[in-house]
């Protein structure tokens, strides 16, 4: 028996599997998981359907899951604690989206900033993309300078959230009006 | 024969694809990250040119000559975009005794330019958008503001291609910041910062003719495509022929597009460009003095193989067809599959493709650089591959392009897939009620239910945690254990 | 509208492409090594009917008819193979109140007897090979060959299909054993070991018809096909039009067909095959009633799609398009990929596909079941894929399959893809001197000479050792040192 | 330094490998080969060409290679010492060509049989294939039955080689005249 808490975006699944039963919010299924080629595609099978599931697990603990084409991202929690989620605790952290270049930071230690303001420059495939603050707050650090080839996902800045507001995340900004 | 692809990508290798039905014998050129690309495996030779920034590889033009020299190369085919439309680059191979299979120089000269490009195409009776024939300067922005232009207008770099370097000012206040993105953005993209104004056709449609000169004066044209699905003012969806458009309209813009090729004595390819307003009236844009990356749907609904005409050109300077052999039939879609997230505007994605299974079956065709391995770096350009569907017409060309995207199975990276299919869901799309401005207020529908498929991923997730700490050792179930559960929570998160 | 397919692997995919085009769902059936198949996926629902032996699975007739009931289904494709002629499964699945896909169970018993199908098409004003119209009998065989038939000569299963059950008897001194072969064979394979003989044409080629029927006297015919490239009487390369057909013949034989499919009042698709013997005489030999492995051929050349038609008859009772409708242009080749070792008589081969790319581009179709990570098992039909080419001529064709069949890179899995483009690059393929004995002479030529390719393959194994020994930790050098080495000398080896 | 003596087919390969030095049979080249996916596939690649090349190693230490869909095989024997083929070892045995159900034995113990013939007959994909025997010699022990399932390369019968001539391997043969 084992219980599982998955977070897929909003949604909340209580998940409980003991042997061949599985519970999902307390109604029954039955669904099995097959790895077919050790490069992520899996087959979720129901008595009635095939379904092509590609899992990729991250390095924190979630998962990248594609099913029909659709990219979502889940999080499992072993056991039905009450624990929170993995990305709220990235507030207050300027992280890049994407892999590039840094070719401009429009901010620098001490400054303040409002939630929205751009506060880098980043450019990937001939394109140059602004990047925002999620929160409002003081630049307290910055882990980047222009020129940096990043990572995605790596820590570009660092702020003190003035107030922590549950804003949106860090989606970043094509240049464009 | 030996031909030289100075280029990368879908491409590089659609081009080789046919050098090999030819049994020409190609050379690949590739930079360092692109050592492992497809297209260095495709051809029967491959040279390293450079480092990984396009400036020292797929833009140096030394280093391609010198690679040309190496191996011995005897014509040399452009691709589209780097090189493609730089006439020191068509004129640097044709001063080293080999075949450019492209244009004269002297014709990208003349079309590389917009303000000349528009001035010879009214020459040739063509029509085309009000506005100055100058190139802006910051001494002349007041007068041309105040003599004939409204908001919004676009300002393009005389340079562009592709899409690239235009941007749009909506109002007065935005415009000076607009004109110092262009020109920064055109400077970047081709060395030219020079731009001007043009006003925006508002509700246009965007549609092109193809054609082929031999140079001498003789002219084919290939019927028209329809691009106006664009995002960033670059195109995404394309389709032949354009949908609603009458016997006489496609007659009148072939015609047009014939005559300028006549009037420049066109040598090999080419695509005329022109919007389309809402009273139906077609203007001249700009001409691409090389293959398009929509090509596809012109051969799919012509029979031809436009890169062997092409080819077979350069070599023979002849052209090995008749205007009354060219017959269209159904209709053709073509979509570009992008390392792009919709979701967030189209932002640039990378990662490894660790999985991937490709469409096939009647009426599909795929020009695609993907493998599995494949490692997407940002490098350059975002297409990865095309789809194109064939039908008996566009309904059924629509069918079969949805089918084939959805048969298209990328592990491993974000991509438009699945936005490309709620375009062509959605009933403007399938009735032709479509303009560039189509995805500027487009809201996608989602395509399954938002609680069969989250209940699908967490339930996909759940059990692949709990098949792994099954199949492991006691000691291993940490790994998963709510002690570890919070370092995890420490660690830094990509945010999205 | 529900369709459940009965069958698997690149039919029951290729059926599922066109329901998704018409927004028709589907419902695929798997037996227990298939349950990974990609068809399985490709569905909207999938269940399981029994285990991997075909006679518990889709051999099994109550089992499909049972899923059916379970899923609700209101109609039947049984695609190639299996259980598409058997009248019984016909009959079944009409009297569950379910479309059958398909023509009238009365007219695959008519077809399925080889016998009565000799007679109907004599009857019908076809040519029909001498040979006697009753089943071969222990007493009866003495007067037979006494009579009119001289070695070599074909002893063929009058249930047969697909060229299982047809085989040679060279001389009086084998003709028991091949007798036994033959029966042993059948009753295998159709649950039916009546044999009869027949006289072997010498350099015959294999020429069919494609017609499609209203079941109320309509007859579309779409074309010829030949199919004389076979090894073991199984078609291995297919090709429309037939190469240096006169139009008189081409008409002689399409009228043919007509006419037999107007005498049974034909309903849905089917094939009459004929053979050509050296004076160009066109001899029937079977009705087909089904789709055939080789259909994309004729969807190639004529733009249709014949599993839509299918389709589209079986739910609406009428045709779609009329005979003048259907022009065939071009010229289109199909290659069968099959898991087998051409270099080894075609032995069948298994293994876990490791790697895939699949080709593209202008002009080529694949229509294919494989994915990466996909084991094949040994349990049914060896084919996997096939890649078909369209070009304006037979040249083209064959060059563009050429092309196709070299990107096509199956990892993990010997096939016939090398043994296909040296038949398409042998001087008789292409000048289309071919014939049904074409294989049983043909001597293939090394397409890469061997020194390079073995010192390839040399340096490649060298510097795979060599590269896992720098990375490896010193104590894990001893898995490749030369006292290991005498271990493994000790090991069992496959043998090739 | 490192060498090695690599067969392929009937062709043999002294390979000296030294830094960016790579020698075949005295022969210098440059050549790298880099893995690309984790699944075999590689490129081997030298300053003008860029191969692809899929590398399966076997369990008895031997490679299945496959270039341009050409499949070989290759053993390597590191060292130059002069040592026996793998594949020279396996007289005497009948290995299984292939995955396959055992439908006949032809023979039983203490039985003598010819070089080339038909000791058991297999099937695999609904065709029927003889197995013949590569050796004359007496059979020593059958290893499987009638109606066995039985897995590419299993061991099915031991022979007692009378003479052990140089001869063809164990290729099966379908059953056609």
């Amino acid at each position: 028996m084992a219980d599982y808490r998955v977070y897929v975006g909003n949604r909340l699944f209580d998940i409980r599997i003991e042997k061949d039963l599985l519970l999902v919010n307390g109604d029954q299924y039955k669904f099995d998981l097959e790895s077919i080629n050790g490069n992520g595609l899996h087959i979720l099978r129901d008595p009635i359907r095939n379904v092509e599931a590609y899992l990729q697990s991250n390095k924190n603990g979630s998962y990248d899951i594609q099913i029909d084409g659709i990219h979502l991202s889940a999080e499992v929690v072993l056991g039905f604690q009450n624990q929170t989620k993995i990305s709220d605790k990235n507030k207050g952290l300027v992280i890049s989206p994407m892999a590039g270049l840094i070719v401009d930071i429009l901010v620098k230690k001490g400054d303040y900033v409002q939630e929205g303001d751009t506060i880098l420059i980043q450019e990937a495939m001939k394109m140059q993309m602004k990047i925002r603050s999620a929160n409002a707050g003081k630049i307290t650090k910055l882990h980047t300078a222009i020129g940096d080839q990043v990572n995605k996902g790596e820590l570009l800045i660092s702020l003190d959230a003035a107030e922590s507001l549950p804003t949106n995340p860090n989606d970043p900004q094509p240049m464009r009006k | 024969m030996k031909l030289l692809i100075a280029n990368r990508g879908e491409i590089a290798i659609r081009i080789m694809r046919t050098c090999r039905e030819l049994d020409i014998s190609t050379v690949a050129v590739y930079s360092e990250v692109d050592r492992n690309s497809l297209h260095t495996r495709y051809a029967d030779e491959a040279i390293k040119i450079g480092l990984t920034k396009a400036s020292e590889s797929y833009l140096n033009i030394p280093a391609l000559l010198s690679a040309c020299k190496k191996i011995q190369a005897t014509a040399v085919h452009p691709g589209y975009g780097f090189l493609a439309e730089n006439p020191a680059f068509g004129k640097a191979v044709e001063e080293a005794g080999l075949v450019f299979i492209g244009p004269r120089p002297e014709t990208m000269s003349l079309f590389g330019n917009k303000l000349t490009a528009r001035k010879t195409a009214r020459e040739a009776g063509l029509l085309v958008l009000p506005g100055p024939d100058q190139p802006l300067s910051e001494h002349s922005l007041q007068s041309q503001l105040g003599d004939n232009l409204s908001f919004p207008v676009l300002v393009k770099a005389t340079a562009g291609g592709g899409g690239k370097g235009i941007r749009l000012a909506r109002s007065q206040d935005e415009l000076a910041e607009v004109i110092d993105l262009a020109r920064e953005e055109a400077f970047a993209a081709f060395g030219d910062g020079t731009i001007y104004l043009e006003p925006l056709v508002q509700k246009a449609r965007h549609i092109e003719v193809q054609i082929l000169g031999d140079g001498k004066g003789e002219i084919l044209t290939f019927g028209e495509r329809e691009c106006s699905i664009q995002r960033r003012h670059q195109k995404l969806i394309e389709e032949a022929p354009a949908s609603e458009l009458t016997q006489e309209e496609r007659a009148w813009i072939t015609s047009a597009a014939f005559q300028l090729g006549k009037k420049t004595n066109y040598r090999s390819l080419g695509t005329v460009e022109f919007l389309m307003d809402e009273n139906r009236q077609f203007y001249f844009i700009e001409v691409n003095p090389r293959i398009q990356v929509e090509h596809p749907v012109t051969e799919m609904v012509t029979g031809v193989d436009l890169i062997r005409e092409q080819i077979q050109l350069a070599f023979t300077s002849s052209l090995s067809m008749i205007q009354s052999d060219i017959h269209c039939q159904g209709a053709a879609i073509e979509a570009r599959i992008l390392a792009e997230d919709p979701e967030k505007d189209f932002l640039p994605t990378t990662g490894e493709i660790s999985y991937l299974k490709e469409p096939g079956g009647p009426g599909i065709r795929v020009d695609s650089s993907l493998y599995q391995g494949m490692k997407i770096s940002a490098d350059y350009d975002s297409l990865l591959s095309k789809v194109i569907a064939w039908g008996n017409d566009r309904k059924t060309a629509i069918s079969r392009l949805k089918r084939g995207l959805k048969e298209y199975h990328i592990g491993g990276l974000k991509t438009d897939l699945v936005f490309l299919t709620q375009i062509l869901e959605s009933h403007p799309y399938q009735t032709g009620n479509i303009d560039t401005t189509f995805l500027d207020d487009f809201e996608p529908k989602e395509l399954i239910p938002e609680e069969t498929l989250t209940r699908y991923a967490a339930v996909a997730a759940a059990l692949h945690i709990h098949n792994k700490r099954k199949s492991k050792e006691p000691q291993d179930l940490g790994d998963i254990n709510p002690w570890r559960q919070k370092a995890w929570q420490e660690q830094t998160n990509a945010g999205s």
